[in-house]
């Protein structure tokens, strides 16, 4: 990697950083406000664009292969399966 | 997981180090999402009991203490950051900036680890640690105390990552003293890294569905 | 000589012939593709063996034809089973309205039963032959299962909810009533009979039981025990709303839900009053969690329906 | 190196000079090998100690119940042994069984690799193992469990007086042994096969181990965090499933189901690649169908995360979940079908050999064929309202288990012996213990079929007089099938020093596995394969390098 490069991809961690911080503080905020039905949801868009962000640039998915994204993938749609296939006994009863 | 000796880190059943980095790469991912799912099964109970229980479940994150919280989640978004700093700084072939970024995520993940202890003793003493001492003058008791027992078993399953994590760094630190990394092998540092975010973003979903239920 | 060796089981319910029937198709099936299987492999392993050290067969090509056929076959064979089995689970998942409702709640290790009249049983059952009847289902520590292999019907018994099941007696005699999940120690000890008789016998046999209140009565008086009535009147007052006409209807609630008052809401709001407040209510009512045993609670809840039910089904026979 | 040259001089050659077995001796060589045919021999030890223990203890409670009463034990140590044989076998035995001994074997032989990715947690898995099987047989010295192996809440969480903590820790810490191996398989497979090797010329083996490994990754964990709420709710009163704490006893159902039905596949899947590779050794033949078996391997592993609300259909389950998980479960049906018909397709006009392994490799079709069959019987919802917890069930996934799994090791076993050791099994022994087992099998568990629609519940001490007679057949089968499978254990020992010594290829095999010597060397190839045909190449003379 050129220095150049290297200085750029720094630049990133420490955007990346801020984004997550902001992030927090927005979700922490937002917890206060009166949203209806919609505060749960708000907040776990803020969670999911938070672990994008770490699994994106942290866990550089964003240089890793096919393969490698379709293993990070897969335990999270799995995870979905599984909630998904659970509720449909809870939501039904 | 390889045997390693300086530069020359190639274990025996592989081929070239790309092999090897690709190998490692994908059976830490691989490993992830077997903790993906170890979680899941904690967050599907979640989910059923805050779906049937909704004003229990608020009434109970009343009492989690939402400023600790939100600063024990920056702190490990901190640790993250220093973190991938480390991975930058040996990919760098930098000992000593790999070293200090190690240090600095160590003494990142022990204080997220202090002020988790201090809400702990809190929560001992109001005695909202569900057994025989579960007091909750609020309404519907029983699951106010399902919602500490997840509390308990996901924050705290939680943190025993974060211990055997904490435990990894030393270990690397020590090895990155030794410098046993280049630029051309830091596999371990690598994927060490992956272990600390994932922590990171299992935290990113507790602090939500804990901490920020019904604030309004 | 197949009174040692039975095999298989009476048919004493109106699902007994239905599941049997059902089975029967399976059975059919399964023989067809096991003789089919076990056939084709013996036939091929004879004719096919090695005659010299140096054969090699040639190969036989993937035939599209073929395995698209042994696919299709298998998923429609299924799918009829499916379809067939779906509709009489969805029957047998739906007690009629006029059945006979028994209450019943299991623990380590038997069964209690209570009918409408107020005559209890344990490790029995006594039930009309002809008349729908409904066990409504409590348990008071662990899972246990109800299983009466004569009606082909099975419940699970989960603490902390009812469940239910049903049937209707074909005929007469006795049958095994088994616990069919594991629930301990002396689990195969949990077993009861069943005894089916004529109508007539039946009331004949309740009227025997003497001295036992109608369900319901035991209820309104542990509803008076408890002093229920000290907020629950026959009026809406402040304290709590009345329970008059209450069963059936939908109850909104303060969280702005609003949910079918059923057995299970009732039950509920008795353990866990805090958890469903009715709208424009405050939440004082103390839980009756772990102070009220299940036959007790089955015994309120009777009460209860009766409330807001036609007079005439306050006894029902 | 020619190929003929090669096959003729190894089929009298002695083994070669050094290989797996004689390069060191020494407990610390074994104990601290990283060689996965090494720690594949560590498993086989282990598992078969364990095999015999959940024997025992079948053997004992069905003495028991050849009477009605429970006269031979009271009820609690019939429901101690019970549990025991459960644990035992599903935890200790059936899921390591074929994955851990030749899966851990064969793998890396069989793409061409000198071993797995990751060596070293290979041996950390058979540790793991251990220490999880220790915890479980210290529970059953101190006092055993009684929960059954379902281990269903509030019983085990709260009413049992039995050491639950304890063996569930023990069944915690051996999950993570499946994992491990699970884990590496995956990547060894992606990653480390020989060039040329394609994945469609992988043996069918490779795939049903590739599929089975997603199940370990994938479903795995989701059983050790339930059984570690189990334990906390035990230990420190955290109520997750007691309904006395708030619980639902129900959601501990889902969440054990959702491993352990997949966990059945993680049983049957490898079962099924043995019989891939023997029946197409024995008949000469390019197995049939091949792209349909290996798609069908994934189809079963994926399929079989959709279906675990079949075993909650009478559990107050909603209606609509339970017929939405009765189609699901339906369609598992296909993809074993089809696996049915192409290894029977693979028999026509082919040039039969009768060996051990076929044997028991038609014999698992056979059997595997009633109990998948049966397999629908209980996905269709009356039925199984009537059969859930019966015989029936017992029977049904006895033939799934033993009738499957256990006759596909054991077919592997006898298949990829000469491999292992460098000898061969005495023939006639092995067709005379195999006939033993198929007859003691099935007087075993055909009579609880019909017993089981009867309707005589499981996991009864005793039981109405009219079950006795079927009862005393299956414990006859019982005790036969228990001499059946003591015989290869004293015939394995004895080839192992009087065995003939058995060549590189004594099946006339193809497979990268064949090409190199019996036993292997420690780097498994002495040259570095190149693969050019598929694995099935029975037409073609077999290439090398």
């Amino acid at each position: 990697m050129d220095s150049h490069a290297a200085a750029a991809q720094r630049k990133t961690y420490f955007l990346v950083f801020g984004a997550l911080l902001v992030l927090t503080l927005t979700t922490t905020g937002v917890a206060f406000i009166n949203l209806g039905p919609l505060n749960t949801p708000v907040a776990l868009a803020i969670a999911m664009i938070k672990a994008a962000l770490v699994m994106i640039y942290f866990m550089h998915l964003r240089h890793s292969t096919f393969l490698t994204r379709v293993f990070a993938g897969a335990g999270l749609i799995w995870l979905l399966h599984f909630i998904i296939f659970t509720m449909s006994d809870y939501l039904t009863r | 997981m390889a045997e390693i000796h300086g530069t020359a880190a190639l274990a025996h059943q592989f081929d070239d180090p790309e092999q090897q980095v690709e190998a490692s790469t994908l059976g830490m991912w691989t490993f992830l999402a077997t903790e993906i799912l170890f979680f899941g099964g904690m967050f599907v109970a979640y989910i059923v009991y805050r779906m049937s229980y909704p004003q229990a479940f608020a009434a109970a994150s009343h009492h989690l203490d939402i400023i600790l919280g939100t600063i024990n989640t920056g702190v490990l978004i901190g640790s993250s950051l220093t973190m991938v700093l480390a991975v930058y700084s040996a990919q760098m072939g930098r000992r000593r900036g790999q070293i200090l970024f190690l240090a600095a995520t160590l003494v990142l993940g022990l204080i997220f680890l202090s002020i988790k202890g201090v809400e702990y003793q809190h929560k001992f003493h109001e005695h909202l640690v569900p057994g025989a001492g579960f007091q909750f003058i609020d309404a519907d008791p029983r699951h106010a105390a399902i919602f500490f027992s997840l509390y308990f078993a996901m924050t705290g399953m939680h943190a025993f990552h974060m211990v055997i994590g904490a435990g990894l760094i030393i270990w690397m630190a020590r090895r990155a003293w030794r410098g046993e990394f280049s630029p051309a092998y830091y596999t371990p540092v690598e994927m060490l890294g992956l272990y600390w975010h994932f922590v990171d973003v299992v935290w990113i979903f507790l602090f939500p569905l804990l901490y920020l239920i019904g604030r309004h | 000589m197949f009174e040692d060796l039975p095999l298989f089981p009476v048919r004493a319910s109106t699902f007994a012939g239905q599941v049997d029937t059902l089975y029967f198709f399976l059975v059919a099936m399964a023989t067809f593709f096991v003789v089919l299987i076990f056939g084709t492999v013996i036939f091929f392993t004879a004719k096919y063996r090695r005659r010299s050290a140096t054969e090699r067969p040639p190969p036989i090509h993937l035939d599209m034809r073929l395995e698209i056929l042994w696919t299709i076959i298998p998923l429609i064979l299924v799918m009829i089973s499916f379809g067939w089995g779906a509709s009489l689970f969805v029957h047998m998942s739906q007690a009629p309205e006029d059945a006979l409702e028994l209450r019943a709640v299991g623990r380590q290790w038997m069964w209690k039963l209570q009918h409408p009249s107020g005559a209890r049983e344990i490790n029995q059952m006594h039930v009309p032959v002809g008349k729908p009847v409904k066990v409504i289902l409590a348990s008071e520590d662990v899972v246990h299962s109800f299983y009466v292999p004569a009606f082909r019907i099975k419940m699970d018994v989960v603490p902390g909810r009812y469940t239910a099941t049903w049937f209707e007696a074909t005929r007469e005699g006795e049958f095994h009533l088994f616990c069919a999940e594991y629930c301990g120690t002396q689990h195969s000890g949990m077993i009861g009979r069943v005894v089916a008789m004529k109508p007539v016998d039946y009331q004949r046999w309740l009227t025997s039981q003497a001295s036992e209140e109608p369900i319901a009565v035991s209820g309104e008086r542990l509803f008076q025990q408890l002093r229920c009535e000290s907020c629950h009147q026959t009026t809406s007052n402040e304290k709590g709303p009345t329970l008059t006409g209450l069963f059936g209807r939908r109850v909104k609630l303060e969280s702005g839900e609003s949910v079918l008052a059923d057995e299970a809401y009732i039950r509920e709001s008795i353990l866990n009053p805090h958890n469903q407040i009715v709208a424009g209510y405050r939440p004082i009512m103390p839980t009756y969690q772990g102070q009220i045993s299940e036959d007790a609670l089955h015994q309120i809840i009777v009460y209860l329906r009766t409330l807001g039910r036609a007079p005439e089904e306050k006894n029902p026979s | 190196m020619s190929v003929v040259a090669e096959r003729t001089v190894a089929s009298q050659a002695r083994p070669p000079r050094r290989h797996y077995l004689n390069v060191n001796y020494g407990v610390r060589s074994w104990l601290l090998t990283v060689d996965h045919k090494r720690i594949a021999l560590l498993y086989l030890v282990s598992i078969t100690l364990f095999f015999f223990l959940g024997g025992a203890a079948a053997v004992l409670f069905r003495l028991e119940l050849l009477t009605p009463r429970a006269d031979l034990f009271e009820a609690e140590t019939y429901n101690k042994l019970f549990t025991l044989h459960g644990l035992v076998m599903i935890f200790f035995f059936l899921i390591p069984s074929i994955p851990a001994v030749l899966g851990n074997f064969l793998v890396p032989l069989m793409i061409g690799a000198r071993d797995l990715a990751f060596p070293k947690l290979n041996l950390l898995s058979w540790y793991v193992f251990i220490i999880g099987g220790l915890f479980t047989l210290t529970a059953a010295i101190m006092g055993g469990v009684d929960t059954g192996w379902t281990f269903y809440t509030p019983y085990s969480s709260t009413y049992s007086n039995s050491y639950v903590a304890l063996t569930v820790t023990g069944a915690f810490i051996t999950g993570f042994s499946s994992i491990l191996t699970g884990l590496n398989f995956i990547v060894t497979i992606h990653k480390m096969r020989a060039p040329g090797m394609t994945w469609l010329r992988l043996p069918l083996f490779i795939w049903s181990h590739y599929a089975t490994s997603l199940i370990m990754v994938l479903g795995t964990p989701v059983l050790a965090i339930s059984l570690v709420l189990v334990a906390l709710e035990r230990l420190f009163q955290l109520g997750i499933f007691d309904p006395r704490l708030g619980g639902d006893p129900v959601l501990f159902q889902h969440l054990f189901w959702f491993y352990s039905h997949p966990a059945v596949y993680i049983m049957i899947l490898p079962a099924m690649g043995v019989v891939s590779e023997i029946v197409p050794c024995f008949s000469r033949k390019r197995i049939f169908g091949y792209t349909f078996i290996a798609f069908s391997s994934i189809a079963i592993a994926v399929l079989g995360f959709f279906v675990w609300g079949h075993h909650l259909f009478v559990s107050s389950q909603s209606v609509y979940a339970g017929l939405v998980f009765s189609f699901l479960s339906m369609l598992v049906a296909i993809p074993s079908a089809i696996k049915v018909f192409n290894w029977t397709a693979t028999l026509y006009k082919g040039s039969i050999v009768y060996r051990t392994p076929l044997f028991y490799a038609l014999g698992f079709i056979g059997l595997f064929t009633i109990g998948g069959l049966t397999g629908i019987f209980v996905a269709t919802l009356p039925i199984d309202v009537h059969v859930h917890d019966t015989y029936f069930i017992v029977a049904h996934f006895h033939y799934i288990m033993v009738g499957g799994a256990i006759m596909g090791y054991l077919g592997g076993l006898h298949f990829w012996w000469p491999k292992i050791t460098g000898r061969l099994y005495p023939e006639g022994w092995a067709r005379f213990s195999a006939l033993i087992i198929f007859v003691g099998f099935n007087l075993t568990f055909f009579p609880q079929f019909i017993l089981g629609y009867l309707g005589m519940p499981r996991r009864y001490a005793a039981y109405p007089d009219e079950f006795q007679v079927l009862n005393v057949m299956s414990s006859a089968g019982a005790s036969i099938l228990g001499i059946g499978y003591l015989i290869p254990l004293i015939y394995f020992f004895w080839s192992m020093r009087y065995g003939p010594y058995a060549g590189a290829n004594p099946w006339d095999a193809r497979g990268l596995e064949w090409t190199t010597a019996s036993p292997p060397p420690t780097d498994n190839f002495e040259y570095k394969p190149q693969v050019s045909q598929s694995a099935y190449a029975y037409d073609e003379e077999q290439k090398v390098g």
